[in-house]
């Protein structure tokens, strides 16, 4: 049951450090009927206290840096890290620009990649369902 | 034997220590205080000990110099003028109030004004003058004499609310307590010189049972409601209220609180012991009633937008002294009828004087919170606070207390009151009780927004430490009181609220005690 | 309480779902200052993309933003193709119309169901994302991807539409044709949204076309502004468009809603018609990107190419100089434009409104930012005070001379 | 011997009792919007898990938070709500506090998880938690007036603010045609109170997400953020079965356990009608438009009750 | 709440909700078997011509160069001498705009339909073409 209790009930909070928007859509998206991540228990909250999953989308722009690590810090423990989108794995498309701090693992800890650009809403589950894991562990 | 004389005894020591602390002063700071402690502790044991004798007798009279308080002229006619004492539960509830004020506003002066160099002496003198004169009004058995110890308190009052005199507004607000306060003695002496010229006593219970309810009556009545709300200050003439609470020593405030319940417990006194029942009980119940619900909701409607938190809790003083007439104001009008008093008037009059107590309480307790602060930062203004939790832990958790008690949530004693009024007062008319409810939520807000603004926030650039010890003493007193009082509700009303309620409502008890004595 | 308090709103924060940063002054519950600050998504596009080969470049562009996926690679190929004199096949500026108008489907699609959720309906976030679900799948259908299409190349698209996928694109407008009433239904007849939207905001023709706001925000508040009707490009000069404005525009939330629903009805013609006109024909004017690759090194000149993304103008210049990465691009988005009616609209509202206001012009930060002040490798974050100080030594520095 | 363990157990009983019958309400709470929102939704057990994860995850306390304050008061928070359990009968059972049980105790209960809410976000130093602080005292203040007078109404009525009585008697045979549309205003008031005094859409205005981030609560995590959690579930259920106690104290007269279904099946409807659908089925109303609405019309309508019941007193007697 | 609204939710509530279950109707009990039942309820199908992972026909190649010289994202590397060269492919850099499909002289690059590729390690083996 304390297991059950991370892998069922995760509050997820969403923060955009400079992507394009296209991933940020798409983690909606999976919130929305036709793919209900609530069936889950996954819950969009909107401050980092509440959170047990960061969801972070694009490259870390200079001026998020800071925010970014913040927002780290805020969120309880346990928590777990998970990049969607390729611009946040490693900075994608963005890569020779030069206010691009990222990818976002050079950051703060990633535990969970996502790939896609954008990945589809049922990629992001996957992605959840695959930090349910990591979470199970952290304890 | 020393007992016998336990009413006398309760004025003569402070009385006696009030003249002796010039003198006492010479001894030094520590042995001042201590005497003074010393002689309200003595009154507040006699006070105790007077208790159960009332309890148990209902009403004693205690005459000076004589064992009955009247002289029987030869005709056989008889008359009470010397001069008395007439203590029955009221008065004795009453005192309870007196006492706790005075010391634990003493004690919380030793804390507050330590550091003040001149005029102590005159303050602790005054200080005791003013309890005396609370001990006297509600003891006294006579008009006259009522009006002598409403005087030697006001007087003392307005001298300690000048206390800082050398900021000027104290001096404005000092004045204007004086002018309300020699309107309302005059108008009280005019009613006693009616009463005099008509029934030639100036004895209450001789002059109950004479009176007649004619114009004269009526005209002095008036007079003694109007002047006596005035100084219990109820709306429409409270505007002295902000000012005087506003601008005396936190400790002086406090005991300011009492004095007016002692106002308020004379124009009960007038309504229910000289007129009672001769009187045309509907009227003056609604007029009361009517006063109530103005004071409450004009107070609570001012007290909101105040940015001083010690006018704001003076406003919040008026607003409160309506749910005390409320309650009684509706006792007072379904007195006439006997199922109706027996079934809610009582009840009404239960939580209207339970009230009392608790707002005496509560009410102290917000001011002595309110000194602290202004003690540690120098300012009254709301806006210039902020953050006070961190720093005064304890002042904070005195005021949640005070706060959470006025506004009437449970399980404090200030619920435990309320919570009579409206059960009561719905069965008399709903809409009043539901007026008192409403106003109860705004009181909530108001003190809300001063917790918010005074006690959170950031943390205070200033270093500012929790108060002095006396000062905190002097606030756990009372705090604990009112968690007694919150938690025993139903103890504290079945044995000192219900004999006062009693007393009240029983005149002929009363005459009889005074006249029978003869 | 009416001290002011400066409440400071993102660049983290649940109402924006992208970084911008606002501080807001609010005296009690009312708004009296608004500023914004973007800059938290700049990520040097263009810097990126005068330094590699357009082709890299749109799908560089496409990630301005991935709402507008569609009109800002439109705008960098326009202008590539003018400075090159590239003949676009006729079936290929079809395609490009078909797809700009399922982006703006989408786009508004999506927008009304943030703007529902900014005010807590989030029964009609769910509601309207279900509908959108239908556009995605078209998109996905034509281009291969939900929300980044990489559809179109230089001189041309990438992907024919057959005619195969005819009915499921017409079985899809007619859908949203149909469900048109319903939506309005849902956000123009509500009474919440109406209490929540009406007189909220308002933006005044005059100062909307002082502050040169652009798309659906101009339009609500009846400024005629639409670069398809009135500098027609691609296939629009055959087609029929027209701005959409409200009958008596206000320039209030509840007007911009009007617009973007309207709009999503138009799309949806346009696309039919598109459907009916389209003639069979090549639709890239050269196949082999090699080949490509190799033009390019000999395209010189200037252009700029504009377009009418789902919330105005979006603007592009690019020059060439016979060199594969371009000298210079710029890009304009149309929040750019818009952001700067911002505090005309929240000054004077509720804090209750902030929300609402910002989303009202479809704010997209990612295509608006452009430069942060670093020092150092530190942000600068100059306070009015400091400002006051630099400036008095420089008096006296001025004065030592 | 027998008094301990009444003292002792049976609040201990009620109070896991209620906790559970709560969670599982708002299980179905949130399954029900899901489906009025065309989604499947989460299982039932899902705020339980909730609850869980909540107590094992890290607890953070602000730094710049007044630290007693601020954690005291999900505890307090908690306790209130409980106590409410306590006073509110539940169906068949009697409640085991009932007889001191008092519409207008019960009442100002209610106010205590709110006070400790408010105190919490103060305490909380975020400026978010003090928006969401003042606009939860201003909604309290708005909604007071009609619910004094649907207390003062009923208890007109029943000549008595014992809950117990109250619900023992029903209350719409007490009155005349009149009177019913009387009650049947009050009972409209009742529902409207509903979503604000559980700070539910349209009346989140203290919690909006998108404007202040969960107001109050923004800076609570881990095990406080629980307790609020809980006690937000315990009002709610505490706040329907007290509806279903004034209004429809209606029995079916089986055994007592069929009995206690029929109440938990009241309560359900009354929790779907109130508070489910509305917060579904509105957007979020700005805090003096809430205020405006409390003071204005439902302040109306309530007073037009009390008239009506009035008027109908005048005229049974 | 007779908004309108409110009856287009009624009348969600009364029809099937349009979720579509996957990976499954509830989470499952543990990870092994959600892995599994993920087939049980498939992802939305994907249209032909989705853009999904890289697939790659190292053998086909001829080492040339051209993807990625076009490829926005520099997600491919050249590995090895050039008679015998090859590329690698960075999946989590890739942006999936098939642009290298395109301009492969022998065509060895196509896009596959697999698009759930979230990973604990961005270069672990799944993640890595070539
Ligand atoms: S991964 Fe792609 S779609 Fe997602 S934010 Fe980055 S660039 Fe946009
Ligand atoms: S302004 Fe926008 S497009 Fe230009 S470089 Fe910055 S992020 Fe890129
Ligand atoms: S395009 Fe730019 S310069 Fe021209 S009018 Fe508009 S804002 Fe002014
Ligand atoms: S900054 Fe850009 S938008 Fe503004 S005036 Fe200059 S070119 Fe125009
Ligand atoms: S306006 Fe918004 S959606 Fe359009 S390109 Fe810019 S950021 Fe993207
Ligand atoms: S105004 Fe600023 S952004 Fe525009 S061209 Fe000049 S320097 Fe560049
Ligand atoms: S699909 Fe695009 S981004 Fe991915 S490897 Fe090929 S060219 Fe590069
Ligand atoms: S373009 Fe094709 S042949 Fe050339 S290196 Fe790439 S995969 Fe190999």
């Amino acid at each position: 049951m304390i297991k059950n209790a991370f892998k069922r009930a995760l509050w997820v909070y969403h923060i955009n450090t400079g992507g394009c928007n296209g991933c940020d859509i798409e983690i909606i998206a999976a919130l929305t009927p036709r793919y209900d991540a609530e069936r889950f228990g996954i819950k969009l909250v909107g401050s980092p206290r509440h959170a047990d999953v960061l969801l972070v989308t694009g490259p870390v722009t200079a001026k998020m840096e800071d925010k970014l690590k913040r927002v780290y810090e805020q969120t309880p423990d346990p928590k777990v890290v998970i990049a969607v989108g390729n611009c946040g794995a490693s900075t994608g498309v963005f890569h020779n620009s030069y206010s691009i701090r990222g990818p976002i693992d050079k950051i703060i800890p990633v535990d969970v990649y996502v790939p896609g650009c954008p990945p589809r809403p049922e990629a992001i589950i996957h992605g959840i369902a695959k930090a349910w894991e990591k979470l199970e562990g952290k304890k | 034997m020393i007992f016998e004389h336990a009413p006398a005894l309760i004025i003569a020591f402070p009385l006696l220590t009030s003249f002796a602390v010039p003198i006492l002063n010479r001894f030094g700071e520590k042995f001042r205080n201590f005497f003074v402690l010393l002689s309200l502790l003595f009154s507040l044991f006699f006070v105790l000990t007077l208790a159960p004798q009332v309890y148990s007798h209902g009403v004693i009279v205690y005459t000076f110099g004589s064992t009955s308080p009247g002289i029987t002229l030869p005709s056989g006619y008889s008359m009470p003028i010397r001069i008395t004492f007439t203590i029955d539960g009221m008065s004795i509830f009453m005192a309870f109030i007196a006492s706790i004020v005075s010391i634990s506003g003493l004690i919380y002066s030793w804390g507050f004004l330590k550091k003040e160099r001149v005029g102590m002496d005159k303050f602790y003198s005054l200080l005791l003058l003013m309890s005396v004169g609370m001990y006297g009004m509600i003891f006294t058995g006579d008009l006259f004499n009522m009006f002598v110890f409403l005087e030697i308190l006001s007087i003392a009052s307005c001298a300690l609310i000048a206390f800082w005199v050398h900021k000027g507004e104290t001096s404005e607000a000092a004045f204007k307590y004086m002018v309300v306060s020699s309107i309302a003695a005059l108008f009280m002496l005019i009613a006693v010189g009616i009463f005099y010229g008509q029934y030639n006593a100036l004895n209450i219970a001789a002059i109950a049972s004479m009176i007649n309810y004619n114009l004269l009556d009526k005209i002095a009545l008036s007079l003694l409601i109007v002047g006596l709300a005035m100084k219990a200050g109820a709306v429409p003439m409270h505007m002295w209220v902000p000012d005087a609470y506003g601008q005396a020593p936190a400790p002086i405030t406090m005991m300011l609180v009492a004095a007016s319940q002692a106002s308020l417990y004379a124009l009960f006194r007038t309504c229910f012991t000289l007129f009672g029942l001769r009187l045309d009980v509907a009227m003056v119940g609604w007029i009361i009633i009517i006063l109530g619900i103005l004071s409450m909701f004009v107070g609570v409607t001012m007290a909101i937008p105040q940015k001083d938190i010690k006018k704001l809790m003076a406003y919040h003083s008026v607003s409160q002294t309506g749910y005390m007439l409320l309650g009684v104001g509706v006792g007072l009008a379904v007195m006439n009828d006997p199922i109706a008093f027996q079934t809610y008037g009582m009840k009404a009059m239960e939580g209207s004087i339970f009230h009392i107590i608790n707002y005496a309480l509560y009410k102290g307790l917000l001011f002595l919170t309110a000194g602290a602060i202004f003690y540690k930062l120098k300012t009254r203004n709301l806006d210039e606070m902020g953050g006070i939790a961190h720093n005064m832990p304890l002042t904070t958790l005195f005021f949640i207390i005070g706060a959470l008690a006025i506004a009437g949530i449970p399980p404090l004693n200030g619920f435990a009151s309320k919570f009579l009024i409206y059960e009561s007062v719905y069965r008399f008319n709903p809409l009043l009780s539901i007026i008192a409810m409403v106003v109860s939520v705004l009181t909530l807000a108001s003190f809300v927004k001063v917790f918010h603004s005074a006690f959170m926030g950031p943390k205070m650039k200033k270093n500012v430490r929790e108060a002095p010890r006396a000062m905190l003493l002097g606030m756990a007193i009372i705090a604990i009181l009112i968690i007694i009082f919150s938690l025993f509700p139903a103890m504290v009303v079945r044995t000192i609220v219900d004999p006062a309620v009693i007393a009240l409502a029983n005149q002929g008890n009363y005459i009889s005690a005074v006249m029978g004595g003869i | 309480m009416s001290k002011t308090v400066n409440i400071p709103i993102g660049p983290v924060h649940p109402a924006l779902k992208e970084p911008v940063r606002f501080t807001i002054e609010v005296e009690g519950e009312k708004v009296v200052g608004a500023d914004y600050e973007v800059g938290y998504v700049h990520r040097g596009i263009e810097w990126a993309g005068m330094r590699q080969n357009p082709i890299k470049t749109i799908h560089l562009s496409e990630r301005i933003c991935g709402i507008c996926a569609f009109c800002h690679p439109l705008c960098f190929v326009q202008a590539i193709e003018e400075i090159g004199d590239v003949e676009v096949p006729e079936r290929a500026e079809y395609i490009r119309v078909i797809t700009a108008e399922l982006e703006r489907i989408h786009s508004h699609m999506l927008w009304a169901g943030v703007a529902a959720h900014e005010i807590g309906f989030d029964s009609i976030l769910n509601l309207t994302w279900n509908i959108r679900e239908k556009v995605m799948d078209i998109v996905e259908y034509i281009t291969g991807n939900r929300v980044t299409y990489g559809m179109l190349q230089i001189g041309g698209v990438r992907r024919n539409i057959t005619e195969k996928q005819y009915p499921k694109i017409r079985e899809a407008t007619q859908y949203y044709r149909e469900l048109l009433d319903k939506i309005e239904d849902v956000f123009l007849r509500d009474p919440t949204i109406r209490m929540r939207s009406r007189d909220v905001g308002i933006l005044t023709k005059k100062r909307a076309l002082e502050l040169c706001a652009v798309g659906p925000t101009a339009r609500a508040s009846g400024v005629p502004k639409d670069v398809r009707q009135d500098f027609p490009y691609i296939a629009y000069p055959d087609l029929d468009v027209k701005a959409i404005m409200p009958e008596e525009p206000i320039g209030d939330v509840y007007d911009r809603i009007f617009v973007r629903i309207r709009e999503i009805g138009q799309s949806a013609d346009i696309i039919e018609q598109c459907l009916d006109q389209m003639e069979p024909g090549p639709i890239l004017a050269e196949q082999n990107v090699a080949k490509l690759l190799a033009d390019l090194q000999n395209f010189e000149g200037e252009a700029v190419g504009r377009a009418e993304a789902p919330r105005g103008e979006v603007f592009h210049y690019v020059r060439m100089n016979k060199n594969e990465a371009p000298l210079s691009w710029k890009a304009r988005a149309p929040t750019y434009n818009n952001v700067q009616t911002w505090p005309d609209m929240i000054v004077g509202e509720e804090l209750a409104d902030v929300p609402i206001i910002v989303a009202s012009i479809d704010p997209c930060v990612s295509c608006t930012d452009r430069v942060t002040l670093i020092k150092d490798g530190k942000e600068e974050i100059v306070t009015g005070e400091q400002l006051h100080k630099l400036s008095v030594l420089k008096t006296k520095r001025v004065m030592r001379r | 011997m027998e008094t301990i363990m009444q003292i002792v157990f049976v609040p201990i009983g009620i109070a896991s009792l209620g906790l559970i019958l709560s969670l599982i309400f708002k299980g179905i709470d949130r399954r029900i919007a899901a489906r009025f929102q065309a989604r499947v939704g989460p299982p039932l057990v899902q705020p339980f898990r909730d609850i869980m994860k909540l107590m094992l995850k890290e607890t953070i306390v602000p730094e710049n938070c007044v630290r007693w304050v601020y954690e005291s008061a999900p505890i307090i928070a908690l306790v209130g709500s409980l106590m409410l359990l306590l006073y509110i009968p539940m169906g068949p059972f009697n409640a085991p506090l009932g007889n001191f049980g008092d519409l207008i105790l019960v009442l100002y209960l209610f106010t205590i998880p709110s006070l400790a809410m408010v105190a919490g976000g103060f305490a909380s130093g975020n400026p978010y938690a003090t928006i969401g602080a003042q606009r939860e005292m201003v909604m309290m203040m708005s909604y007071e007036l009609p619910l004094a007078m649907l207390a003062a109404a009923t208890a007109w009525k029943v000549t008595s603010f014992s809950i117990a009585k109250i619900s023992s008697t029903v209350i719409w045979s007490t009155v005349g045609p009149l009177g019913l549309v009387g009650i049947l205003l009050l009972l409209v008031v009742v529902l409207s109170v509903a979503p604000a005094e559980l700070v539910k859409i349209p009346f989140d205005a203290p919690e909006a997400e998108t404007e202040i981030a969960g107001g109050l609560l923004v800076d609570y995590s881990g095990r406080n953020l629980a307790l609020f959690y809980l006690s937000d579930a315990v009002k709610s259920f505490a706040f329907a079965s007290l509806i279903v106690a004034l209004f429809f104290p209606f029995k079916l007269g089986t055994t007592i356990w069929g009995e206690f279904l029929w109440f938990l099946l009241k309560v359900l409807i009354v929790m779907i009608v109130s508070v489910t659908t509305v917060r579904v089925a509105a957007a979020r109303l700005q805090i003096d438009n809430i205020a405006g609405y409390y003071w204005k019309p439902i302040a109306l309508v309530s007073l037009a009750a009390l008239a009506l019941i009035a008027i109908d007193t005048a005229v049974v007697i | 709440m007779p908004t309108p609204a409110f009856f287009e939710l009624v009348k969600q509530i009364l029809s099937k909700p349009v979720t579509n279950l996957f990976p499954s109707k509830y989470a499952p009990a543990s990870i092994k078997k959600f892995l599994k039942k993920g087939k049980i309820n498939p992802p939305i199908k994907t249209p032909d011509k989705f853009r999904g992972k890289l697939i790659y026909e190292k053998d086909k190649c001829i080492g040339c160069g051209m993807c990625v010289r076009v490829c926005p994202s520099s997600a491919m590397e050249l590995v090895g001498e050039p008679p015998k060269r090859k590329i690698k492919h960075y999946v989590s850099r890739c942006t999936f705009c098939a642009i290298c499909t395109e301009v492969c002289p022998v065509k060895c690059l196509h896009m596959s339909d697999e698009f759930l590729l979230a990973d604990f390690d961005k270069h672990s083996e799944n993640l890595i073409v070539g």
